[in-house]
């Protein structure tokens, strides 16, 4: 696969097709992989990799890369495609400087996963079968594929692209995914349970705002966080209400955005499952007016933009047992 | 920093009474911002607003707060007045401390601390708050009217008087509407054809007025002063310029079998038709539906004996862009369907009839000739039974009944009576009524006529079952005050049926953006003081759009709307509303997502250069609020996540600061 | 001297120690996560590699109140609302996570000295936790730190099923003599010497065969402007988030802001955690000096590598704990920042 | 007890002065009625109003004022205009003094000094220069350049006239961008009057004023024979905590608000441009 | 500091919005009839219920609300026509989203008033006024910092 992208990167170059390349380089281990731009076929060739742990949704930076002069090349996986449509939906890109490559995924996986399964001094990870096979300083160690995956790549929506210019690869299926489960398990508790749930869950937040930076939902020029007049300025939470306050807003913010490319929850230095404020939102909707997935195609009308005058629920659902 | 004055109304004993005004006067003082702080038995007197002025020019305040009655009540007065002296009218806000503190609350300490915490609230919008200017717009001098009617010709004609063009629109071929239909008018039994006809040809005639007869309003844009409509002119396959009116096409069509509305379809007339002989414009118009022409492709006869050659088979609907300073809805009603009321056997007997199909019966130009004959076996009628309150008064409304009173059907009814009773003294005439409503001048003299002079059987009861029997109407019938059932052989049965909102009103009020209530009448600016405009700003109510009323009330109303128009037009320039949204480009993202929830199309998007922190220029997609279309509901506000977008008067910060007031 | 107690007793240690003052200890709160918290009989203290934030928290907090200030009419009282407090023990900490106090002191002791920071740290005893199975992403060794020998007031190894406990400084020393050590079996005889001395060894060996272990920071403190103007900054933060991922896990970054919440009733004036990667960090009215993202992430490496070693005798801002390898949502961290640094040197 | 660096103290505002329409000073003493603390020439302190602000002002009155501190302030932020639209009795919060200062007892002494300020840009050289005026005897000739976008933005006109332009050995030499009415005086910009001026290469030079200014003076000063060493500036304008710690004012390896505000240009261009 | 849901002197403070045309007149046709509610509920008018934004109701809890309730237009009334279709779906989303957060749904509602229900404003503020008493002070959503004693 890797070699596949490497060429073709290389040949859209050498034909002038475009001048740049967005896609993502080895580090220094097997797995710390960094979205790069490469703008020539022996950068492509030296540092260009693509592996299991290019989780990185690339589609957000499209948004200052189609502003500079030129075609930029870049590969999207299925759920990438997702938020290259919602950002096209929302004006943020310039199609015509971008060429989209649609490419395989069969899921990623973060080091953390294999850090947090107790794996340490990892030397090198290689695919055997339905396992991950680590070499490590303190010898070979073994883990199940699945349970190394992340959250989202377990529980994938769909492997269908959605868009692309060009694909390598088929083009995928929408799956029937499990990724609600999570959110009906905590529907399913009482309400001090979920309250306990989601204290102890936010109140480690940081307020680093990777999950915010990295979320290709979140294109603010300037977030109300970060602006002294918004009335929601803070930079750090002091207290359990900042902590909340934050993830309400940014999840309402996103809400009918959010594809669920599960960016928040892989980034979130503090293991924090933010995806799950997300996917309650998005299975709401899915449930009051009917299945929505955003970026599904560009030009969507989101839900909390439309309304039906009949049959909307009233918000009093929610008191009279809520929305399952 | 702003320098708040603070005003308390005692509003009499009326606040005073429940609410330690002074104590409100004295907690002011020491809230940061306030400079000046006081009460006062009316604030809204000449001499209380003396006070604050005055107040305003000594103390050098940059913002007022009055502490009196809801500010739909006297906001405006305040505004004005201080604005008189030079301070912008925004920079006054009003604490509700009687509506909604004084006149609920019974415990003075209770009032009074509820009075302070509204007072520090409003406090800390005028301390957020920045003088707003409202923007000017050019008035469109030209009048639209919507339906040909009555209403709708006495507004267009008075709107004409005093110079202005006006356009009609009708959706049927004739302006004219339901008085046209109608024989005598009450309580003077004068001919409603005498009357309205002159009226048509007055409209017809007049220089000022154009008429689009045959024509629909399909869209409607901008806003007050400035509306764009768009007019679909339906086919109606005669050229009305070349048309003569002369009728011979109409004597020739071969296809005669279309039921004539006008005649509630009593009988029948031809395919290309003139409604009746007073119509205005008087053109011929071809039913597509019956027209063996347009349906078969064969016949023709009525272009070949057409010398003015108008016809045209090929026409077809065409939409024009009119301009409009104001418009006028005069969209009238309709009978309601009273088929559902089986008990009255509409639907089984054609000699069941509603009131205005027993008035075409009546009418010398309607299908009888005016010669009252039963429809069914064209009988005299000997025995005639009227219903009253047919679907009005009536709450339950699965079968489609109206709880309110359609108001005309007592006294027409009457007239009914009286007009059958006049031409056929022998007739039985039984009227079965819940009430009888009288109130107007001479109405109810009117009725006593109907009752003492001519002998109508007036029977407070109601009808319980109308049988067609062997060419009679079993008319069985309770009569409340002799509490005994009755039961009436009659020839007739005519009932006083509802009259409802035209139907395409519900559409138009929505192209408008003017509110109805739930029975689908125009909703009124205010019940008691702007009773002929509606809430949207440049559109105005005439005639039984807005509720049911007859003919005098209708043309007074008529008038008034005319009047309301007038004065707008009579401005060169509108003030706008300046609350309205504005778009802070330096945050804006360009995502579409206020324009998707804007329900004036007031959003566009420009793509404009913007400097960078690193001297470089990037080009970005921002919104822009059109502040003459933007009505400031806000709605865009919310959906924005940076919150670029906000709105003047009730912006995030200052609705925040309020509620930090007043959880304080 | 090197005292040996059995690692059963662990619990028992603990449980002395916060009988004498308040203990926090590391706990682990699911396998993704530990973190430390006040000691409590039945918590037990977490054996992974590092907690998820580092022990900076004890001393900087992320929201520290300052004071409190109310307003009526034209007057304003201010009320510093700190209350005195008590001696603590931070318990096992990792050997970065103690070099990283020395690098705050450097800062917050240096005058004028910020008494919000001496006033956590003079109360503190800090017992480190020696490394027995470190990470590929460990590199503290590249900044002299011996992961098998941590620093602190006293130090502690846990290995062969037993725990070894050694005093360093007077503070440390008092707290060990104040623990009743003979009542959970101990022995300080040289064969605690020698075993320490085995483990220490074995964690040294482990370390040579990590990716890492070669990595050697340059000194470049005549080389300011050199670095400064080297052209490796574009390429390194071209896809930086600008988030502050890396610099709130990161154990010495002390960047900070204050900032007045006006609570309705007076206003409460703190100080937070700030990032120098975030693009509002220098903005002032009249624009900012870091105008893009490879000024600020330029910032952030230089002051780690560059300028803190010109003010403090050549000792890096960076403890090679690892955090932000792991953290860094594109994984462009200090070590690639330290190999460019070289290659371009 | 010990010095608390960041907790501030209150000040009491007791005179406001209006300099130029966006112009004013503020005198400030402690609420026991004396000097909140003593100060350097150049030295800052961080104003700050509960809930409103807080930003690093340069105190603009002489050290050898025994009695108060002022501050000429401009308006420009939130902070600024509260401060602006506030009446005097009015308690603000002040900490400091931050900063090194200018150099007045070693560097400046005996020397011949050449001030040039445009706008506010006077506001921290008039402490210095009012320092110097007081101990007169410790300076040589002294040579002030200052000049604004029109007379009314000349901030503290009525002092320059009355006391600086009567002081001995001293002299003054405003400047106005633009011709205007009843303005006899220079008209032209501040860099091109200083060469005009030709001052002597043996003065020791300070500039503050806008970027801009700062920048074309410095070229002027260059070549007339200036070298970096011998002229200062001063950037008060970067600092947040005041003691060096927040990690904002960096240049470098040097803090703004301990090592500087007041460099010269010969320590700067050893430093990273990035001010 | 009083922390106990059961201190004797504690009353719930409830934000109530209100859109101008249609619930805040109702409110007005309240006092005007003079019927009665609790003052605890306070009214912050705004021109459509679709001004209000989430931060506004999360503020309310922060600074120490214990309810917030907003009324507007019955849907198809708004006198902009949609605003209240608009309220609908992002409060609905909103109370379920706090819901999923374990905060008490009783303490948010909405509510349509038209401006000729005065008894029903009525009715409903004594409603939820009683609804929060019951639930007590609110402790899930606020800010520490904002509590008063």
């Amino acid at each position: 696969m890797q070699d596949e992208l490497i060429k073709r990167a290389c040949d859209l170059l050498a034909d002038g097709t475009v001048n740049r390349v967005l896609g993502w380089s080895a580090g220094d281990f097997f797995y710390d992989i960094t979205p790069t731009v490469f703008e020539s076929a022996e950068d492509v060739k030296k540092n260009f990799v693509y592996n299991d742990f290019c989780g990185a949704n690339l589609s957000k930076y499209l948004i200052a890369e189609s502003q500079k002069e030129g075609k930029i090349a870049v590969f999207l996986k299925p759920c990438d495609t997702y938020s290259f449509n919602q950002l096209m939906t929302e004006h943020r890109l310039v199609r015509d400087h971008i060429y989209a490559i649609g490419i395989e995924c069969d899921g990623k996986v973060s080091a953390e996963t294999l850090h947090d399964a107790g794996i340490h001094g990892i030397l090198n990870v290689q695919k055997d079968g339905d396992e991950l096979v680590c070499q490590t300083v303190y010898g070979e160690k073994r883990i199940a594929f699945d349970k190394a995956e992340d959250e989202r790549c377990r529980n994938c929506k769909s492997r269908k692209h959605v868009v692309y210019d060009e694909l390598l690869g088929p083009e995928g299926e929408v799956l029937d995914s499990h990724r609600f489960d999570e959110v009906e398990k905590l529907e399913a508790m009482t309400p001090e349970e979920r309250f306990s749930f989601w204290q102890g869950e936010l109140s480690r937040c940081i307020r680093c705002n990777a999950c915010r930076n990295v979320c290709p939902a979140c294109t603010c020029e300037l977030c109300v966080f970060d602006n002294p007049k918004s009335g929601v300025f803070s930079k750090a939470a002091s207290n359990d209400f900042e902590d909340a306050n934050f993830h309400i807003i940014r999840a309402f913010h996103v809400a009918g955005r959010c594809t669920d490319c599960g960016e928040c929850s892989r980034v979130c230095p503090e293991h924090i499952p933010l995806h799950l404020l997300n996917r309650k939102f998005i299975k709401d909707i899915d449930t009051l007016y009917g299945d929505y997935q955003a970026g599904e195609t560009e030009g969507q009308m989101s839900p909390l933009s439309a309304f039906t005058e009949q049959n909307d629920a009233e918000p009093s659902i929610v008191q009279k047992g809520g929305i399952h | 920093m702003q320098k708040i004055g603070v005003f308390v109304c005692h509003c009499g004993t009326n606040i005073a009474a429940t609410v330690d005004v002074e104590a409100v006067a004295e907690a002011a003082r020491h809230v940061p911002g306030v400079v000046y702080a006081t009460d006062y038995t009316y604030m809204c007197s000449q001499s209380g607003q003396d006070l604050i002025k005055d107040a305003v020019k000594k103390y050098g305040l940059t913002g007022v707060v009055v502490c009196s009655c809801s500010p739909r009540m006297h906001e405006k007065t305040f505004r004005k007045a201080v604005n008189s002296i030079g301070m912008n009218p925004y920079m006054l806000e009003i604490a509700n401390i009687r509506e909604q503190c004084s006149w609920v609350h019974k415990d003075k300490e209770v009032g009074t601390e509820k009075a302070i915490s509204l007072m520090k609230a409003a406090v800390a919008k005028v301390e957020l708050d920045a003088p707003l200017t409202a923007g000017e717009t050019p008035v469109v001098k030209r009048a639209l009217v919507i339906g040909g009617g009555i209403a709708g010709m006495q507004t267009a004609l008075d709107i004409a008087d005093a110079g202005y063009d006006v356009d009609i629109v009708e959706k049927n071929p004739t302006i004219g509407g339901k008085m046209a239909q109608l024989d005598k008018t009450f309580p003077t039994l004068d001919c409603s054809s005498c009357i309205v006809t002159p009226k048509m040809v007055d409209v017809g005639q007049n220089d000022k007025i154009h008429i689009y007869s045959y024509s629909e309003v399909t869209d409607v844009k901008g806003f007050v002063g400035n509306f764009k409509v768009t007019i679909k002119r339906k086919a109606r396959y005669v050229d009305e310029t070349k048309c003569t009116g002369c009728g011979l096409c109409t004597e020739k069509c071969p296809m005669k079998k279309a039921p004539n509305e006008f005649n509630l379809g009593l009988n029948n007339r031809t395919a290309i038709y003139i409604p009746f002989a007073q119509a205005v414009p008087k053109v011929a118009t071809i039913d597509p539906n019956y027209c063996l022409m347009l349906n078969k492709g064969v016949c023709g006869l009525c272009s070949k004996v057409c010398d003015a050659h108008a016809i045209n088979y090929k026409d077809t609907d065409k939409e024009i862009e009119v301009e409009y300073g104001a418009i006028v809805a005069a969209t009238g009603y309709e009978i309601m369907d009273v088929s559902k009321y089986d008990e009255y056997a509409y639907a089984q007997s054609p000699d069941v009839v509603t009131s205005l199909e027993y008035e075409r019966l009546m009418n010398a130009a309607g299908p009888t000739g005016g010669e009252l004959l039963r429809p069914s076996d064209h009988k005299r009628p000997k025995t005639i039974v009227f219903v009253q309150c047919v679907g009005s008064r009536e709450c339950d409304s699965t079968r489609g009944g109206k709880p309110y009173c359609s108001k005309i059907c007592c006294m027409y009814t009457a007239k009914h009576a009286m007009l059958t009773k006049d031409h056929y003294p022998d007739t039985d005439i039984y009227v079965f009524y819940i009430d009888v409503r009288t109130p107007g001048k001479n109405f109810d003299e009117f009725y006593r006529r109907a009752v003492e002079q001519y002998g109508v059987h007036y029977i407070k009861g109601a009808v319980g079952k109308v049988t067609p029997e062997n060419g009679k109407l079993i008319v069985q019938a309770s009569d409340l005050l002799m509490n005994e059932q009755l039961t009436i052989n009659a020839d007739m049965v005519v009932l006083a049926a509802a009259i409802e909102p035209s139907h395409s009103a519900r559409h138009l009020a929505t192209l408008l953006t003017a509110s109805m209530d739930t029975n689908d009448w125009f909703t009124e600016a205010h019940p008691k003081l702007r009773p002929v405009e509606s809430p949207t700003a440049g559109v105005f109510l005439s005639g039984v759009c807005q509720g049911p009323k007859d003919i005098p009330e209708t043309v007074a109303q008529a008038g008034a709307a005319a009047s309301k128009v007038i004065g707008l037009l009579s401005k060169d320039k509108l003030a706008g509303n300046p609350c309205v949204a504005h778009s802070d480009e330096m945050m804006c993202t360009g995502c579409s997502q206020c324009a998707d929830v804007c329900p004036y199309g007031a959003i566009t998007y420009v793509d404009k250069e913007f400097r960078m922190p690193d001297r470089t220029t990037k080009v970005r997609r921002v919104a822009e609020v059109n502040p003459a279309v933007c009505q400031g509901c806000g709605a865009c506000t919310v959906t924005c996540p940076s919150g670029a977008m906000d709105l003047n008067g009730f912006s995030n910060s200052e609705i925040m600061a309020e509620v930090d007031a007043l959880c304080r | 001297m090197i005292t040996r107690i059995s690692s059963e007793k662990l619990p028992e240690l603990l449980q002395q120690i916060s009988e004498q003052e308040k203990l926090y200890i590391p706990v682990d709160k699911s396998d993704k996560l530990s973190v430390y918290e006040e000691y409590a009989p039945g918590k037990v203290m977490s054996l992974k590699l590092n907690t998820l934030r580092s022990a900076k928290d004890f001393f900087f907090p992320q929201v520290q109140p300052m004071a409190k200030f109310r307003m009526e009419g034209k007057k304003i009282e201010v009320m510093d609302q700190r209350t005195e407090t008590e001696d603590y023990c931070i318990f096992g900490v990792r050997a970065c996570d103690v070099r990283s106090f020395d690098v705050l002191d450097r800062v917050f002791l240096a005058d004028p000295v910020d008494t919000y920071y001496e006033d956590r740290r003079k109360h503190a005893t800090v017992v480190s936790f020696a490394c027995s199975e470190p990470s590929e992403t460990c590199f503290c060794h590249s900044f002299g730190i011996d992961a098998a020998k941590p620093d602190g007031d006293a130090r502690m190894w846990i290995a062969n099923g037993n725990v070894y406990l050694e005093g360093i400084t007077e503070k440390g020393e008092k707290l060990l003599q104040s623990l009743d050590l003979a009542a959970l079996g101990a022995a300080a005889d040289d064969a605690a010497v020698q075993e320490v001395e085995a483990e220490q060894q074995r964690v040294h060996e482990i370390q040579k065969r990590m990716p890492l272990y070669s990595l050697k920071p340059t000194d470049n403190r005549d080389k300011e402007l050199e670095i400064f103007n080297a052209p490796i900054w574009k390429e390194l933060s071209d896809k930086c988030l600008g988030c502050g991922s890396c610099t709130f896990v990161c154990p010495t970054c002390q960047c900070f802001d204050i900032e007045d919440f006006d609570s309705g009733h007076g206003v409460e004036r703190y100080r937070c955690w700030d990032s120098c990667m975030y693009k509002d960090f220098t903005m002032m009215a009249a624009g900012t000096p870091r105008k893009t993202q490879l000024e600020r992430f330029r910032q952030r490496f230089m002051h780690k590598l560059v300028y803190y070693p010109i003010r403090n005798d050549g000792i890096y801002s960076c403890v090679g704990c690892g955090r932000c390898l792991r953290r860094c949502p594109i994984h462009m961290n200090i070590v690639k920042v330290m190999k460019a640094m070289e290659e371009d040197a | 007890m010990q010095k608390e660096e960041l907790i501030p103290k209150v000040g009491v505002v007791t005179e406001i002065r209006q300099e130029t329409p966006d112009v004013k000073t503020f005198r400030v003493v402690g609420t026991d009625g004396r000097k909140l603390f003593e100060h350097i020439p150049g030295q800052c302190a961080m104003l700050s109003v509960p809930g409103i602000g807080e930003a690093m002002i340069s105190i603009t009155s002489s050290p050898t004022v025994e009695e108060y501190m002022e501050f000429s302030i401009k308006k420009v932020g939130v902070l600024t205009s509260w401060l602006h639209a506030m009446e005097t009795g009015q308690e603000i919060l002040v900490r400091g003094p931050y900063g090194n200062g200018f150099p007045v007892d070693t560097t400046f002494k005996g020397r011949d000094l050449l001030f040039i300020a445009g706008g506010i840009g006077l506001a921290p050289l008039h402490s210095v220069i009012n320092y110097v005026r007081a101990k007169r005897e410790n300076y040589g000739h002294i040579d002030i350049v200052y000049g604004s976008r029109s007379k009314e933005d000349l901030v503290d006109l009525e002092e320059i006239t009355n006391e600086w332009m009567q002081e001995k050995d001293m002299n003054v030499y405003l400047t106005i961008d633009r011709e205007e009415e009843g303005w006899d005086g220079h008209v032209g910009f501040v860099p091109n009057y200083v060469q005009e001026l030709n001052f002597p290469t043996t003065e020791t030079a300070v500039i503050c004023g806008p970027p801009v200014m700062i920048h074309f003076t410095l070229q002027g000063l260059k070549a007339l024979g200036f070298t970096d060493s011998q002229v200062f500036t001063t950037m008060e304008m970067r600092m947040k905590c005041g003691i060096g710690k927040c990690g904002r004012c960096n240049i470098g390896d040097k803090y703004v608000c301990k090592d500087g505000p007041v460099f010269s240009f010969d320590e700067l261009g050893e430093l990273p441009d990035e001010y | 500091m009083q922390m106990t849901s059961d201190n004797e002197n504690w009353e719930p403070k409830i934000i109530a919005f209100c859109c101008n045309w249609c619930s805040y007149s109702g409110a007005d046709l309240a006092g005007t009839n003079r019927l009665s509610y609790p003052a605890n509920v306070k009214i912050i008018r705004v021109p459509c219920s679709c001004r209000i934004n989430p931060m506004f109701i999360l503020r309310a809890f922060q600074r120490g609300a214990d309810g917030v309730i907003l009324c507007g237009c019955h849907p198809g009334d708004c006198h902009y026509m949609t605003g209240n279709y608009h309220t609908r779906r992002r409060m609905t989303l909103l109370f379920s989203m706090l819901d999923f957060l374990g905060i008490e749904k009783e303490r948010t509602r909405v509510e349509w008033v038209s401006a000729a229900e005065g008894q029903r404003f009525v009715d409903v503020m004594n409603d939820f006024v009683g609804q929060i008493t019951e639930l007590g002070p609110s402790r899930r959503l606020e800010d520490l910092r904002c509590r008063t004693n």
